[in-house]
């Protein structure tokens, strides 16, 4: 079992790996959302530092919502889908390799890349740290419960921007607390209380998003 | 420097802006060396892989 | 129609199973009875219904009404035994074009918690034309090639059960061949088969049918 | 006349040839450029005076400025070898194109970074949203994007042929990004910390940046031949005379 | 000629009007994104006021990007697009009612929107025609440009954040003037120049963007 | 192969074709001469390359070297005359799940600048034993119902050149028929085509073919 999941997520890595660019897509197109607000906003300092947490947060779950695609959705459409749901291994632990190789492809990344964009946004050193624990918690979250929509909606073609309403409302919770532990941050308070709120989170979702996504598959795999 | 004593420890502070200076310095010559060094990689690369296509080329004829 | 002269082990069974698709009846109380050994053809014209009842005999669609046994169990009881002695092999490709034949091969084995030496391997790709492409990446194969990877993935997963939605598609003469004689090695290896063909496939032996659909 | 011209093009520019002819060429442009790389270096770093106003620091400037130049530089030369290969079919000037995506890519890279690391002794900041940084991180974007749809493609005459049209496209806007982004900083704000206004260099800070920027350039022109060739072989690796050639490596 | 640019765009708006969910999405996706903001940044009327302007280009823009998808992807894939490449009718032609369609169904409603959310975001009230307008004149320009890039790498399987990293630098011109209008507006000043700008850009796509689809098209469907 | 008792007008012609995919070599020197009344079908193996030789004739696909001529003329030269009056129907569908079979067969018909009045296309329909089935959205057909949809577009086209690759995909006995019936029609009404099959398609006719790939 530990063998089927270890397989999945070295072969969904190896894919991942074999194109390169896609590889550096999310992250990129991370990096190209942040740019974009000082162009569209202000390039000034003050405006920026205020709404630097807020953007990078945005953006990272952005990032991770497009990408949340890979999950699923080529696997349904050349059947590898079909497949995996007729392995005689519980299909929740292939979830979860799944949806770790895509935490490692996307999220990760992300939570690499926040502290420069952070400088570039003149958030402030101390807070910088907060920012990348705060997006480790929360990454992860929002690839497990992104799994729940895309296998909702694997089976809707484009159902690129249907799948962000689904999911949008989820990732709230987890943008407000990631953002606004960076907020407090910044003028040097404690972020203990959003840290432990993230930790409870990734737990809860840790436990049961993956079974909820194998339910939501066998739902949807029916064609 | 122009006047006084060339020191090198001098030279090497860069009058306190010794690790911006010398990092800039740094990448770039990280940058030429890695130009350099990457396409002679590949050539590498590209030259074993024709061989490797010529052999599997030669095995077929003889096998078939 | 299970009289055939196989040991008489009832393998997967299907009690007044019922698709409905789209307000249209496609079938009704169907009844199927597959024992060890026998090859089932199951027929009809296009729209009759064949995918759909396979993707229901494989647990993968839900019928409107009725039963899928696998050995006399509802199979949605017993999932794990069952996949672990089945195969479907459908319409779609199941391929990553991005991986090479023999990373394909390992990775669907792998979904089967399978594993084989490369010589098998080799052998499997011998057999089915596809020695020399081991380490082609698949999207460069043609539509034909890449059934092929399905063949020998099918030969390499020795399951008791196949079940096979036109595994005819796509492929040349000799692959048609191929398949057939895949088909009549598995059955004297004690095997069973499901599959559908809308090409006349003649096997050398006695096969079942069932016939779907007095529709259009 | 035309016909000649455009036979002795064709010839010149069949990738057997240019093979045989780039190899020669190559040390005439990486020895003189390691030569006057090095002598550039000397001058700037041990005869070039001290900046009165920003000490030291400004010795940044023989890396920085030559880069970005390059990184400007190398996108021109790219787009119109692009434009070459995708209207006349000339393959040699698709692989300059693609040999020159990821040295352009460096450069500015490099620009960008030595820029960061001069701000902060000079602005106290390593980035500011200023036009000209602006424009130069822009720059890096298309060059990434280039590269990413030569990869993403797997057809190489396809690969060439849309990467070219990008590459066009991206000239195109390069004037408007270049303006708005000018009109979007003056437009709206001040604050920007003191720009470029030295009036005139001295003459020994001038002569090795000038120095530094012609090695980048025969630099460039070394590695893109080398990069080429390495295209050639790759693209060809089915003729004959590739064939031959590698059995004798 | 006309007549083929006619049923085209006829055919495109009928599919669109078929999925119904589909149709509103780009929409709710530009709302959804722009609500993001007041959660993550601060819901205080200052700060939300200063962003506002950038953060409905930003968002707009996004919106539109998502939904390119649409322009050809589904077509390449089914097959359709050979038959309108084998049509004897100028492709430039039909690749123009393609991108009419596309724009009236996301660039016309986000137009159209945008007056809402930037009333809900404290845009002074004269500063929000300026934001049609500037909508009006710079979307049309997002769906030419992002054609381009959408025929580049339609080939390409899961090119979603490919097709952005392409694009994205091709918008900023865009998305700075529009929202840079949007701002000078607010401060009671003059977009004369602005409008200009994007009024001539807009007249630059249009006669060269369809042209370089088109040649694109040709390129990328050869497979 | 040109020797068939057809008149001699050449309507399509390849000089010196060559394409290679991927490293490999898949046909050089490739010299077809199809013309007017003329049915040529293109053999090979899997993988030898018949799809890309379609495509390459159609215009989607260019050639490593060597050219096509549709009447003596350079096809990319004559695109609106040639594609006025061919029409390819490949391995994808072309049909757009959301709309109905009416729709789907109207907007095909657009492309090509064609209408035809609804009697018509209700002929069409029943023909290809669709009657019935023209306001039924097209995702709710089985793929060799959605193949139909296509052949009916072939009927209503009236083209003179018809190039298909594979049209016998997903069809069952009664579409094969049908297939080879409309095949014989349209070369009495002075029509040629080109295609591809792996199923023996049998015409009582002369029939060109081109064989490719040595291959394998
Ligand atoms: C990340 C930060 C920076 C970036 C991206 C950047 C980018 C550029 C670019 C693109 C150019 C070429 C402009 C042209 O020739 O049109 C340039 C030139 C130059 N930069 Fe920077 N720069 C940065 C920071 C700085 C800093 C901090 C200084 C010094 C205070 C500086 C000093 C210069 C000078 C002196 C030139 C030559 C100007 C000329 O040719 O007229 N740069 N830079
Ligand atoms: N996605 C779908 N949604 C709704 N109805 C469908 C769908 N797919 C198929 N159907 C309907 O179900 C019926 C059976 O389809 P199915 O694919 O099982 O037929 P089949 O026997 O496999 O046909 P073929 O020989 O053409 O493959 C068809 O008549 C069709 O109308
Ligand atoms: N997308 C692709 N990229 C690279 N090579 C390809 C691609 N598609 C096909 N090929 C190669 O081109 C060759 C010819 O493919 P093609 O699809 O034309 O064959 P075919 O004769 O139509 O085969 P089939 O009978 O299986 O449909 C194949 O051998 C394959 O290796
Ligand atoms: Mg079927
Ligand atoms: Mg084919």
């Amino acid at each position: 079992m530990l063998k089927a999941f270890y397989h999945l997520l070295a072969r969904d890595l190896r894919l991942a790996f074999r194109s390169r660019h896609e590889l550096a897509n999310p992250l990129i197109f991370f990096v190209l959302v942040v740019t974009l607000f000082p162009l569209a906003v202000s390039p000034s300092a003050e405006v920026l530092r205020v709404m630097a947490p807020g953007v990078i947060w945005v953006s990272a779950l952005l990032s991770v919502l497009l990408s949340l695609d890979r999950l699923f959705k080529q696997d349904y459409e050349d059947g590898s889908l079909d497949q995996l749901m007729l392995s005689p291994n519980p299909l929740v632990i292939l979830v979860l390799a799944k949806v770790c190789a895509h935490w490692l492809l996307t999220g990760l990344p992300l939570v690499l890349v926040a502290p420069l964009l952070a400088m570039f946004m003149y958030v402030p050193d101390e807070a910088i740290g907060v920012l990348m624990l705060s997006l480790l918690l929360g990454t992860p979250v929002l690839s497990l419960v992104g799994a729940i929509g895309v296998s909702l909606t694997v089976a809707v073609n484009r159902g690129g921007v249907l799948l962000s309403l689904i999911i949008l409302p989820l990732y709230i919770p987890i943008l407000i607390f990631g953002a606004n532990a960076v907020d407090v941050a910044s003028d040097g308070m404690s972020v203990r209380g959003q840290m432990l709120f993230l930790g409870a989170v990734l737990a809860l979702a840790l436990s049961l998003a993956p079974l909820a996504t194998a339910v939501a598959l066998r739902i949807t795999a029916s064609r | 420097m122009n006047g006084s004593e060339f020191s090198w420890s001098e030279f090497l502070h860069m009058g306190g802006y010794a690790t911006f200076v010398w990092s800039s310095y740094g990448l770039a010559l990280v940058m030429v060396v890695f130009n350099i060094v990457s396409p002679m990689i590949e050539r590498k690369r590209v030259i074993a892989r024709v061989k490797r296509a010529i052999k599997r080329e030669a095995n077929s004829r003889q096998t078939s | 129609m299970p009289e055939s002269e196989s040991t008489n082990t009832t393998l997967l069974e299907t009690r007044q199973l019922e698709c409905v698709r789209d307000d249209r009846l496609l079938f009704r109380d169907l009844s199927i009875n597959l024992s060890e050994g026998e090859i089932l053809q199951v027929e009809g014209a296009n729209g009759s219904g064949k995918t759909s009842l396979l993707r229901i005999l494989c647990g993968l669609r839900l019928a409107e009404a009725g039963q899928v046994l696998w050995q006399g169990e509802d199979v949605s009881d017993v999932r794990e035994d069952y996949y672990a002695s089945m195969i479907y092999i459908g319409h779609l490709p199941c391929i990553k074009g991005d991986l090479t034949t023999l990373e394909n091969i390992r990775s669907l084995l792998d979904t089967r918690s399978q594993s084989a030496p490369i010589e098998e391997i080799d052998a499997a790709l011998t057999k089915v034309g596809l020695s020399g492409f081991d380490d082609v990446p698949s999207k460069a194969l043609s539509s034909g090639q890449r059934r092929r990877i399905l063949l020998a993935f099918l030969l390499l997963s020795k399951t008791r059960l196949w079940i096979l939605d036109e595994p005819l598609t796509a492929l040349d003469v000799q692959g048609v061949a191929l398949v057939e004689s895949m088909l009549m090695e598995h059955r004297e290896a004690g095997g069973s088969a499901i599959f559908t063909t809308h090409h006349g496939m003649q096997l050398p032996c006695e096969m079942s049918s069932v016939t779907l659909g007095v529709q259009c | 006349m035309f016909k000649r011209i455009w036979a002795w093009i064709q010839k010149f520019s069949s990738p057997k040839h240019f093979y045989r002819i780039s190899g020669k060429m190559i040390p005439w442009f990486a020895v003189p450029a390691a030569v006057l790389g090095v002598y550039a270096l000397y001058m700037g770093l041990f005869v070039a005076p001290t900046d009165y106003q920003q000490g030291e620091s400004y010795r940044i400037i023989f890396i920085h400025v030559p880069a970005a130049w390059m990184s400007m530089f190398i996108y021109m030369v790219m787009a119109v070898s692009a434009g070459i290969g995708l209207i006349w079919q000339i393959k040699l000037a698709d692989m300059i194109a693609a040999a020159s995506a990821p040295i352009g890519a460096w450069f500015a890279f490099l620009a960008l970074v030595t820029g960061s690391l001069w701000g902060k002794p000079m602005w106290g900041a390593y980035w500011v949203w200023d036009a000209r940084l602006t424009s130069e991180l822009i720059l890096l974007f298309l060059y990434f994007g280039y590269m990413a749809l030569q990869s993403a493609i797997e057809d190489q005459r396809t690969a060439d042929k849309a990467s070219g049209l990008l590459a066009i496209v991206g000239v195109v806007n390069i004037p408007i990004i270049h303006y708005s982004v000018e009109w979007w900083n003056t437009l709206h704000q001040g604050a920007t910390v003191a720009k470029f206004d030295k009036p005139s260099m001295h003459i020994d800070m001038l002569i090795p940046l000038l120095l530094m920027a012609i090695a980048a350039k025969l630099f460039y022109a070394a590695i893109v031949l080398i990069r080429a060739r390495n295209e050639v072989l790759y693209r060809e690796r089915n003729r004959q005379w590739v064939k031959e050639l590698v059995e004798k490596l």
